[in-house]
């Protein structure tokens, strides 16, 4: 990864535990955000290298110039603006609450308070918790390296909601999670798009991405990508 | 702060240092770190409270290679608490095994873990602890007509304590450090709380700085009552 | 008093012991000497079973000791041992090096204990030693409380593994002091030893062992002036 | 699997094991798994060998108390790599401290973080290994005219190696369990590699229990080479 | 040859030389005795700056050693030591611990300082043990070639501390018989000793040390027969 660029390299980091955006399947990195990336390289005349690390430190990773951009399903929020600079938005989402099978009496983020939630380090998910503590400190907050660990936290009871990105948490209770754990209530912070992200100021490369997202787009390949990973 | 030139070491180092808001950040937010230090000390505490008695055991059975089942035992648990990182162990039971037993809470799998992994170091400090007592002592006890068991209790144990206590104390600052992994089950310690501080802030020279520097103080002064410790125990 | 018979002892593929025969009678006082190496130790230890024989038979008042069912434990209590380097417990006073053994294994109450213990450190010249640690002490005094420590189990045999040979040569002569009187009480004593002068004084009989065998006994006086065997000839010309 | 009843061990460790499901994706993974633990051997043995040459010079630094400002380099430095987690100096060289020197990659950086900690602990080893070695060997060589550095080289190192060694395989283990943690970082070795498997099926017994199984082959594989080469040592 | 000159030594708050003075004449045979403790090791290991003094001069061929500016390493070639416990180079042959030093600090080319060696071993008879390893030799071989490696370096004259106590009593004539050859042969030495005998027959003259002082000096029949200070009478009488 080190070596510089004969073909141009775009470099990528994800938080590869975010099904179906970014996971890992027989050592390679899938999901819609890596297919994204990868196109949007291709069209730009790059090649995209991807390396993985917690949510948290993808931020501190473009500002450090370990990476070039940053692709991780992230929301472009108003807080991470401050630090980093953020492509035109690529994902409509929001957040959902997971919770057990049988589980009754929750519907929305305020039947939460006083319960036990958990979400994923760095993430809105994890904000959302910690506003709902602020309202009520009774609340018990958890927070995981990644969000796979809150949803088995989830299914062996630790905790009695998890709060995260509705694709992903659809995704999961629909496979893994089918029979232990459900979806309630409506997505909240319907808003919420996510964006790629890049170093604070680094308009050269903004404009790489912006530009690459746009003939993605206008190629059909953005719907193709779409298709194949996000079931409705 | 500015990482137009990477290359400048010193005005980039000196700008990191001056940031006025890296400084701001941990100000306003060291008490909460401490109070996570607090609970990455009674989680040591614990674990090494726990491994002590874990280790007192099965150090004892490690040195009965003619009782074959429990020395089996002894022999398992220890190589494979020793063999394998407290990061994998930690995941695994958590994860992994506890919850075949019902529901246990993130603090109490902590302690678990740790007691567990700190038991199998102990043992082996045990085993050493005792194995350094002269043999004559064990000889001497025996030809006065004690038991194996009456010579342990009342000529070696009393002696090998002394042995015992600097590995011991070692093996709780290295406790110490080692339960930064139990951020990985959400206990919020002290790394945990760094992280989490990160990940609002991305300030790693700042919050990882500070928080390396809360561990230091914290294994400087239980090395500082070691070395007392050890003072105390030479003179004795 | 104790009889050995035709004893082997191997250390892995070292057979250290080929074949030991000996006996002591009561009151006797028997003295071991030979080159290092020889297996004098390991015959010490044989007897009171600090190490298992591989075959022969240890009698001790009749008690085959090397039979697995015997009680070594309360065999061990009639059998005192005196070691090179002492072995006394470091972290215990003189007084509770002597008394430890009578009050555990016998049940001894502890003045009793103690008063015993005060009459053998007076006799072995310690009583103003009764509360130091054993780091306090000299070599000779260490050997001393050590012969008063295997007393206090009321031994009828005590064995003595080279008891000065640790020694500064100053502190020699207190210690064989000590045991003198307690052969002229009528102990029964084995004792190996590199002091000529104490075993042709003291000893009723002599050993010579050489490469695991006992290769000649006698009286002292035909030991020392009147050798027979060569190897006893070139290891006393060596010594003496 | 079932998680109706929690307390039902029997039922539910059978059921686990039985799983097809887990045991599928073990075997189709096991590939991506042996791969990771050579990247893990790999950055051991990288870490280790740099961490020798590192805890040489300060070990012996450590030992001439006179010279000042050496010692206090060589003690700063190892009371700070062994006073603070890995974990800690990790995150802290790669995204606080690194990036003021330029751009290093993630491997590099891992290797520079495990390199500095193995070395500060190589450091303590080198130390009591040549204190090990009975004062008179010195003053034997200083007696026949030769230079401290003399006997150092040709009378002390040739002997303290062989007591360093059994601590230095130890070392050498308790680094490849370490380098899990630089997983953090994003190095893909064992540790990562399991996380991410994890991370898609959810199944923590078998992802964590194999990831462990391998570390501990790997452990118990050098253990055996260190008693190995204990055992020549000790026979030459 | 060496002038010793109202030397102290302090171990921290422990004063073990208290103002000791003594010279050795050139092909003198100077023996120190005196009980455990009182500084004979000390005063040795002084004169060859093993310890640094803490007042005082010591003078070797005229030159004071005590003077920082003075390079110890080369006066340290001409004073040769043997050390009770031989601190023999366990990781060299017979061989290698005599011609180490000669050559890495005499730069002598290898063969020569072979050459040499062997006589060497020659002499204290061990010419056939020239290739093996310390852990293979009996402590008064070792002691032997303790010998030959400080008479390697070609010193003018030899430190001798206890060289005979840590041996088994077998032993300690050969170790003798070798020192005694030395002397014959006009080397000039100091020894700390235990053995009377020796002391008598070979020193030309004895010192009593005792509490960090020399108490008395005198040639051997002196010393020996007609001690004038109580504690050096009291101490022989203890040690005869
Ligand atoms: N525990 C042991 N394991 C292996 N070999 C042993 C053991 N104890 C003694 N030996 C060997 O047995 C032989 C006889 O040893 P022993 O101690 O009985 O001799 P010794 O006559 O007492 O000699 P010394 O005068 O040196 O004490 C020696 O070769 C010794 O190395
Ligand atoms: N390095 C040291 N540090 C502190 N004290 C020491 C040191 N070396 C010797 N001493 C003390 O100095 C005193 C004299 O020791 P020294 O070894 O010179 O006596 P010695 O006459 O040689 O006795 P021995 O016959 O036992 O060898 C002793 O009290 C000893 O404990
Ligand atoms: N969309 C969420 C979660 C992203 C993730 O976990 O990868 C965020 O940006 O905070
Ligand atoms: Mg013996
Ligand atoms: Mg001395």
């Amino acid at each position: 990864a080190d070596n510089q660029d004969q073909e141009k390299v775009l470099r990528v980091v994800t938080e590869a535990g975010f099904k179906p955006f970014e996971f890992k399947e027989n050592n390679e990195f899938v999901g819609f955000d890596m297919d994204l990336i990868r196109a949007i390289a291709e069209a730009e005349g790059y090649k995209a290298e991807i390396t993985h690390m917690g949510f948290e430190s993808l931020i501190p990773a473009l500002q450090s110039n370990k990476a070039d951009c940053a692709i991780a399903g992230m929301s472009i929020d108003e807080e991470r603006k401050k630090s980093v600079d953020f492509s035109t938005p690529y994902f409509n989402a929001g957040l959902i609450i997971a919770v057990q099978k049988d589980t009754e009496g929750i519907k929305s983020p305020d039947d939460l308070k006083g319960k036990r939630i958990a979400g994923q380090v760095g993430t809105i998910g994890a904000d959302a918790c910690n506003d709902i503590k602020k309202q009520d400190p009774n609340t018990t907050v958890k927070i995981f390296d990644s969000v796979g660990e809150a949803f088995m936290e989830l299914e062996k009871g630790g905790i009695d909601a998890v709060i995260n990105d509705y694709a992903v948490t659809y995704e999961y209770i629909s496979t893994t999670g089918q029979g232990k754990t459900k979806i309630v209530g409506d997505v909240f912070s319907a808003d919420d798009q996510y964006g790629i992200a890049v170093k604070k100021g680094n308009k050269q490369m903004l404009n790489v991405i912006n530009d690459g997202l746009e003939k993605v787009k206008a190629s059909g390949k953005y719907d193709e990508i779409y298709q194949k990973w996000i079931k409705q | 702060m500015s990482h137009v030139m990477p290359g400048l070491f010193g005005i980039n180092f000196i700008q990191t240092l001056m940031e006025i808001n890296g400084l701001k950040l941990i100000t306003s937010n060291l008490d909460v770190l401490l109070l996570g230090a607090l609970v990455t000390l009674e989680l040591t505490a614990l674990a090494v409270a726990f491994g002590m008695i874990l280790g007192l055991i099965f150090g004892l059975a490690k040195l009965s290679p003619q009782r074959r089942l429990i020395y089996g035992i002894a022999t398992f648990y220890i190589d494979f608490f020793r063999g394998t990182p407290l990061f994998v162990q930690i995941l695994l039971l958590y994860f992994g095994i506890l919850p075949m037993f019902g529901h246990v809470g993130d603090f109490s799998a902590a302690v678990i873990a740790c007691s567990l992994n700190s038991g199998a170091y102990i043992a082996e400090i045990v085993r050493a602890g005792i194995q350094a007592i002269d043999k004559g002592q064990m000889e001497a006890g025996r030809s006065l007509g004690m038991t194996h068991g009456q010579t342990m209790w009342y000529i070696i144990l009393p002696q090998a304590y002394k042995v015992v206590i600097p590995p011991l104390i070692n093996e709780f600052i290295a406790m110490l450090k080692d339960t930064s992994l139990v951020s990985l089950i959400g206990v919020s310690e002290l790394t945990l709380r760094g992280k989490l501080l990160y990940s609002v802030s991305y300030n790693a020279a700042w919050v990882w700085g500070t928080v390396a520097i809360i561990y230091f103080i914290m294994t400087k002064l239980l090395a500082m009552l070691g070395d007392y410790v050890e003072r105390r125990l030479a003179t004795e | 008093m104790i009889e050995v018979k035709n004893i082997h002892k191997n250390f892995g593929s070292l057979e250290v012991l080929k074949g030991v025969s000996c006996y002591i009678a009561p009151r006797e006082v028997v003295c071991v000497i030979g080159p290092s190496g020889s297996g004098k130790s390991t015959l010490l230890r044989c007897v009171n079973q600090l190490e298992k024989v591989n075959s022969g038979q240890i009698l001790i008042d009749g008690e085959d000791v090397t039979q697995s069912r015997v009680n070594i434990d309360r065999i061990r209590e009639q059998v005192g041992m005196v070691f090179q380097h002492f072995n006394l417990f470091p972290h215990k006073t003189t007084l509770d090096n002597v008394t430890l053994a009578p009050i555990k294994i016998k049940g001894i109450p502890k003045e009793e204990a103690q008063e015993n213990a005060r009459n053998l450190l007076r006799k072995v010249g310690l009583l103003d030693k009764a509360n130091v640690y054993p780091n306090q002490l000299s070599g000779g005094q260490k050997q001393r409380v050590a012969i008063a420590r295997a007393l206090a189990m009321q031994p009828k045999v005590m064995l003595f593994d080279e008891p000065t040979s640790a020694l500064d040569p100053e502190m020699v002569g207190e210690v064989l002091e000590v045991m003198k009187d307690l052969a002229r009480e009528g102990m029964t004593m084995m004792v190996v030893t590199h002091e000529m002068g104490f075993a042709r004084e003291v000893g009723h009989r002599v050993l010579f062992m050489d490469e695991g065998k006992i290769m000649e006994e006698g009286s002292p006086e035909q030991i020392f002036d009147n050798p027979r065997n060569e190897r006893t000839q070139s290891f006393l010309s060596k010594v003496l």
